[in-house]
């Protein structure tokens, strides 16, 4: 696929345009989270780019980045309906740092942003209806954020007090299946939190097991060792 | 087992009380009226359980309320979420005695493989539960089995909860028929 | 004709437990089975077949008929419910008012000829009137407008619904309530229109002249203005029945299950059987003015009489084939009622009330008029 | 009192009696909300005034659980992304990780993969069109349709060995070769959907009943779909054009001969039917794919960095038990980069947005629903309508939790 887009893109933005790539045939565009909504004006009344379909807005956390560089990478996934162009803009933006809505761009970026900021806590200016979407507003915390632990539940209703009834589980507390029945009120506590991998690298945790400590003959022992210190 | 019976021997003292709940226990097993709280996957499996082939109406379990007070078995069909769990609370809360409760698939038993911020491992940490049909999602064989579970629950006046077991594999059912049948 | 006070007492007892024995005891549960089994059928299911009852060594399952009765013995030991802000009194009588007045409509509909009961054994002749002491009219009560008697009653049964749907605390019972006056409301006035041809023709309000007539001449269905009013009189009784696809003020998809929402245990299966029993109701009605009642073909009060074959036959056996075929008719016109129950969508709500008011209303009046020019012409 | 002189009776809005509009909670627990979708609606009588449309009650941590495991360990979960039709995730998912690799599956293998998503598709759109009905009082056709389903999942079953989640793609191919009956089977069932589809249209599509309820409500206009997103059925019945298959064609999809149907008015009777002649094409695009579907050759490329080695040689030679603890235990690692696949899955452009950062572990899975999309303008087609509306539209939009919520 040519580089017309992204050209076309750069002769409308000069120097707000930041960098430019083609990984794969996805063209990607970066601007600074100031030029966001301009850049996306762009893409949307330009009559050669004439973005007219929505598809897509989402983020990206790089916790490692920050604090020098900003932490999330929030994208913007456009279509032209005739043309059945695609172009990705990319912005980074530093965290507690807003960001212009599209809103009044295309309709539909609505709820994508409300999802953003519901799991990334990112907020964007001018968003008619800035309200959690998936999750309940009782929540704490974004969970997508990378430094947000996955099982770190948050239970709106209290859990129910097996003793106070007949009718017991029929297994017990960590019976039945171990991949989800660990045990629950420690991990409310925090005491026994996952971290997201990418996470315990930045850590100094190993990621996961290097070709260089598989010994072919013990192979099994190291791998459990490795996969109970990973999880 | 449970069927209604009359004109047997074995009077006893409390022969009328025994028969009573007999027959009590006899129209509430065969009057099953469901509130199906179908929330993920599993409800796909759940209405192929209502689908001629298997076609759970045959045991007198067809009539969907949903209205929760109208309803005797709530089946919690998928998986409950944190956001989901006052809900559920409140549905069950909301249904008349006598109420009996299935989770129906691994999601709704203990959480399946969403072990994460926003499922609730197991509806029974939430609501009582009679029936847990394992499976992801369960085959409605493992369904109908589970339904059946109930039904002889009801009879019998069990409060305990029951899992249904895994299927027999045939050549292994074969084999013990063999050595049942030697001796 | 004079009874001792006793022996009419009686009668009318025996006919009145009949009639419940029938339409509340029998028919109710029959049609609860058939519903399932016919709507089974249909979708190439079985439907319900295991309750089973181990009598004397037998393990009968009487293909699914213990179900219903399994039903309502449940229903009798389920849990009262009654919400807690919700008016008690109103949310207590509704199911009664719903179910009461659907079977005190039975007191007028005719189920067979008269009955001499001293010529039990005899071949009665064909014509002339009988010489008869004890002759019974099969029919609980002998009014004089026993249809406007079923119109008024039948419109108390759609109080219970408004009352029990206010009554409830609840907006959608509200809503369900609301709607379920407002359809009845509606299609009563179409029900009493599409009947006023079959009184034109056969001159009378009482439904046994209007079964004598047709044992005389045809039957109604058979006379051009009748055939168009039996459609829509159907019409408008499936929707007076509030069952789909009329069913709005229930309309399980949207209103959850309408007035019938805050109601359980024996208190929703009244309303339930209320439901099943002005099925039987109304298709007892259409029998009755449209199907001969219980005229059969070519049964006379002699015997079979089919073109020039006669087949003579004695008193009680023709007041029995006489019964048995006004059961049936009504049985073959509830399973017609199924058959539209589980073939057709759901109505809106605005599409209800242009079916009643535009289509039904205006068609209703031009037949009352069309029925009017033809007897004129007939007559003149 | 004030005279009555003073109002001014031609004024519509004077005669109108002054009404609060009542507020009416529907859901999450509603029969037509598909348990996971809450709507506050304000009521005007019958008429929806305004209606907050709330999503989230099935949000099951799709993306961050993706970032746990392997990229492999992804597939159960697409599974349950839509899971009416499965398979297209799985193959949707497959794809974008072999966009990021720059490899693809070898002919075969892709004819398999259109196959069984095109079988997955017709379940797709059979269930919520039995669906829609059903939640209109037609009970018969849905279980109608319920039955064919179940012999398109016999198929299903018999090839991958689950009736619903299978789980059967893998990065680079298919985790096993068709079985030596999958055309003898799928023929055999073909004729016999044909005849259920037609049976289920003769019962709803010409009924007067059911095109009052469906036509001239939920309209969607054409820049309006558009711009708010949709996609798939829903977009295609506004008039536009847009199948994924057709103009960014995937896999084998351009050597087939097949119609995208289009609708005019944007209405549930278009969404309806629109879905109905779907089904047709996808069955036309199964035959065409049986027949040109080559008889023998690898269904999965042979590259040992992310392919599992066969058994026998996993449990006899050293090497492959190294290779299958290694692709186990670490996983394949992708280069890194991020790409964004489409495809065209039951409810319109099922997109992976996939970040590497080269690890067996994937940094970022972002799946672009098109359920969340489409169920987004939702609110604008119930506004207006009455509260029976309510339940042909959102049976159309055909919201599937699992996708939706994630």
């Amino acid at each position: 696929m040519s580089k017309a887009l992204l050209d076309r893109l750069a002769t409308l933005l000069g120097d707000k345009l930041l960098e430019t790539t083609d990984f794969r045939g996805d063209e990607v565009a970066l601007v600074a989270p100031a030029d966001w909504h301009a850049a996306a004006e762009f893409l949307r009344r330009d009559e050669k780019l004439a973005m007219g379909q929505f598809t897509d807005l989402t983020a990206v956390d790089y916790p490692e980045r920050a604090p020098e560089e900003p932490r999330f990478d929030v994208l913007l996934f456009v279509r032209n309906p005739e043309t059945h162009k695609r172009l990705r803009l990319k912005t980074r933006l530093a965290d507690g740092k807003t960001l212009a809505t599209l809103t009044d761009l295309w309709a539909g970026a609505s709820w994508a942003e409300r999802e953003v900021y519901d799991m990334f806590g990112i907020s964007f200016e001018g968003h008619p209806d800035m309200r959690r979407i998936l999750l309940y507003k009782e929540f704490e915390g974004h969970p997508l954020r990378k430094d947000y632990p996955i099982d770190r539940a948050q239970p709106l209703v209290p859990y129910r007090d097996a003793d106070d009834t007949h009718k017991l589980p029929p297994f017990g507390v960590d019976e039945g299946q171990p991949f989800a029945r660990t045990d629950w009120s420690r991990r409310l506590e925090g005491l026994d939190a996952q971290v997201s991998p990418s996470l315990a690298v930045a850590a100094g945790q190993r990621a996961s097991l290097s070709s260089e400590e598989v010994h072919p003959v013990h192979a099994p022992e190291p791998a459990a060792d490795a996969a109970a210190s990973e999880n | 087992m449970g069927e209604m019976t009359f004109g047997g021997a074995g009077e006893d003292a409390n022969f009328f009380t025994t028969k009573f709940d007999a027959l009590l226990g006899w129209a509430r097993k065969y009057s099953l009226f469901q509130y199906p709280f179908v929330t993920a996957c599993c409800g796909m499996e759940f209405m192929a359980v209502a689908s001629p082939r298997y076609d759970m109406a045959r045991f007198g379990a067809e009539a969907p309320r949903f209205s929760p007070r109208q309803a005797d078995v709530l089946w919690v069909v998928g998986t409950v979420s944190q956001r989901q769990g006052p809900v559920l609370k409140r549905i069950y809360e909301q249904m008349t005695e006598p109420k009996w409760v299935i989770a129906f698939g691994t999601c709704a038993s203990c959480g399946g493989f969403y072990d994460n911020y926003t499922t609730i491992p197991g509806i029974d940490k939430v609501v009582p539960v009679d029936i847990y049909i394992p499976g992801c999602p369960p085959r409605p064989e493992a369904v109908l089995d589970g339904l059946m579970l109930l039904m002889d629950k009801i009879q019998n006046g069990n409060k305990d909860p029951l899992v249904v077991p895994p299927r027999e594999l045939p050549k292994l059912a074969q084999l013990r028929a063999k050595k049942d049948a030697k001796p | 004709m004079e009874h001792p006070i006793l022996f009419l007492l009686g009668i009318t007892l025996a006919k009145i437990v009949f009639v419940l024995a029938v339409a509340v005891a029998a028919f109710a549960p029959l049609l609860i089975w058939a519903e399932r089994r016919q709507s089974a059928m249909i979708q190439d299911r079985l439907g319900p077949m295991r309750a089973n009852v181990r009598l004397f060594g037998m393990n009968l399952t009487l293909g699914g008929l213990l179900h219903p009765i399994a039903d309502a013995v449940k229903m009798f030991w389920k849990e009262d419910f009654i919400p807690p802000k919700a008016d008690k009194f109103l949310h207590a009588i509704a199911p009664m008012i719903a179910l009461i007045p659907a079977i005190a409509a039975f007191t007028v509909i005719p189920f067979g000829n008269t009955l001499y009961l001293d010529a039990l054994g005899q071949v009665l002749p064909a014509d002339g009137a009988i010489e008869s002491t004890r002759a019974i009219h099969l029919q609980i009560a002998s009014i004089d407008v026993g249809i406007l008697f079923i119109f008024a009653i039948a419109g108390t049964g759609v109080v219970g619904a408004a009352i029990g749907g206010y009554a409830s605390d609840n907006k959608f019972s509200l809503i369900g309530g609301v709607r379920a006056a407002s359809q009845m409301v509606s299609y009563e006035v179409v029900l009493g229109l599409t009947l006023v041809p079959c009184f034109m023709v056969y001159q009378s309000l009482r439904l046994e002249d209007m079964a004598v007539w047709q044992h005389v001449h045809f039957w109604g269905i058979l006379h051009p203005p009748l055939f168009i009013a039996f459609f829509l009189y159907f019409t408008a009784a499936v929707a007076e029945n509030k069952r789909i696809p009329f069913d709005l003020p229930e309309g399980e998809s949207e209103l959850v299950g309408g007035y019938l929402t805050e109601y359980s245990g024996m208190k929703f299966g009244m309303f339930f059987m209320g439901e099943f029993i002005e099925v039987v109701v109304l298709g007892a009605l259409a029998v009755v003015i449209f199907f001969g009642g219980w005229d059969v073909p070519f049964l006379t009060r002699s015997g079979f009489d089919c073109f020039g074959h006669y087949v003579p036959m004695v008193h009680w056996l023709v007041a029995l084939t006489q019964v048995v075929g006004f059961i049936v008719k009504i049985i073959i016109l509830m399973w017609f009622q199924l058959m539209i129950r589980w073939t057709l969508p759901r109505f809106r709500y605005d599409h209800v009330m242009k079916l009643c008011w535009k289509g039904l209303l205006p068609l209703a009046l031009l037949n009352i008029l069309f029925t009017g020019v033809l007897l004129l012409a007939w007559r003149n | 009192m004030e005279p009555l002189d003073t109002h001014d009776f031609t004024d519509d809005d004077t005669l109108e009696l002054p009404a609060e509009p009542m507020r009416l909670n529907m859901g999450p627990s509603h029969p037509a909300m598909h348990g996971t979708i809450r709507m506050v609606l304000d009521l005007d009588g019958e008429t929806v005034v305004n209606v907050d449309v709330q999503p989230g009650y099935l949000h099951r941590g799709f993306e961050k659980s993706c970032e746990r495991g392997t990229w492999a360990q992804v597939f159960p979960y697409t599974d349950r992304l839509n899971y009416v039709s499965p398979m297209l995730n799985n193959v949707g998912f497959a794809l974008a990780v072999e966009k990021l690799c720059g490899i693809e599956v070898p002919e075969r293998g892709q004819y398999y993969r259109v196959v069984l998503g095109e079988l997955a598709r017709i379940c797709d759109h059979f269930t919520c069109n039995a669906a829609s009905g059903m939640e209109l009082g037609a009970f018969t056709p849905f279980l109608w349709l319920m039955k064919v389903r179940d012999w398109i999942w016999d198929v299903l079953e018999k090839e991958t060995g689950a009736r619903l989640t299978h789980s059967f793609g893998r990065i680079g191919g298919m985790a096993m070769e068709p079985t030596p009956d999958l055309a003898m089977d799928i023929r055999a069932i073909l004729p016999e959907i044909e005849k259920v589809v037609v049976e289920t249209e003769t019962m709803l599509v010409r009924n007067r009943i059911f095109m009052d309820r469906m036509q001239g409500t939920g309209v969607l206009s054409k820049e309006r779909a558009l711009e708010l997103g949709v996609t798939g059925p829903m977009l295609r019945s506004t008039g536009v054009a847009y199948d994924v298959r057709k103009d960014s064609p995937y896999m084998v999809y351009d050597r087939f001969d097949f119609d995208v149907p289009v609708g005019e008015d944007g209405d549930n009777y278009d969404r309806f039917c629109v879905r109905m002649e779907e089904v047709r094409q996808s069955m036309r695009i199964v035959e065409q794919a049986l027949d040109q579907m080559p008889t023998d050759g690898p269904v999965s490329v042979d590259d040992p960095r992310m392919m599992l080695p066969d058994k026998e040689r996993v449990y006899n030679s050293i090497e492959g038990t190294i290779a299958h603890f290694k692709l186990i235990m670490e996983g394949f690692a992708p280069p890194k980069g991020e790409v964004y696949s489409f495809t065209e899955g039951g409810n319109g452009e099922l997109g992976f947005f996939i970040v590497s950062d080269g690890s067996g572990t994937p940094y970022r899975v972002r799946v672009r629903p098109p359920s969340w999309f489409n169920l987004q303008s939702a609110r604008e087609l119930l506004i207006g309508g009455m509260i029976a509306d309510i339940i042909p539209t959102f049976g159309s939009v055909n919201m599937i939790g699992g996708e939706c919520d994630r």
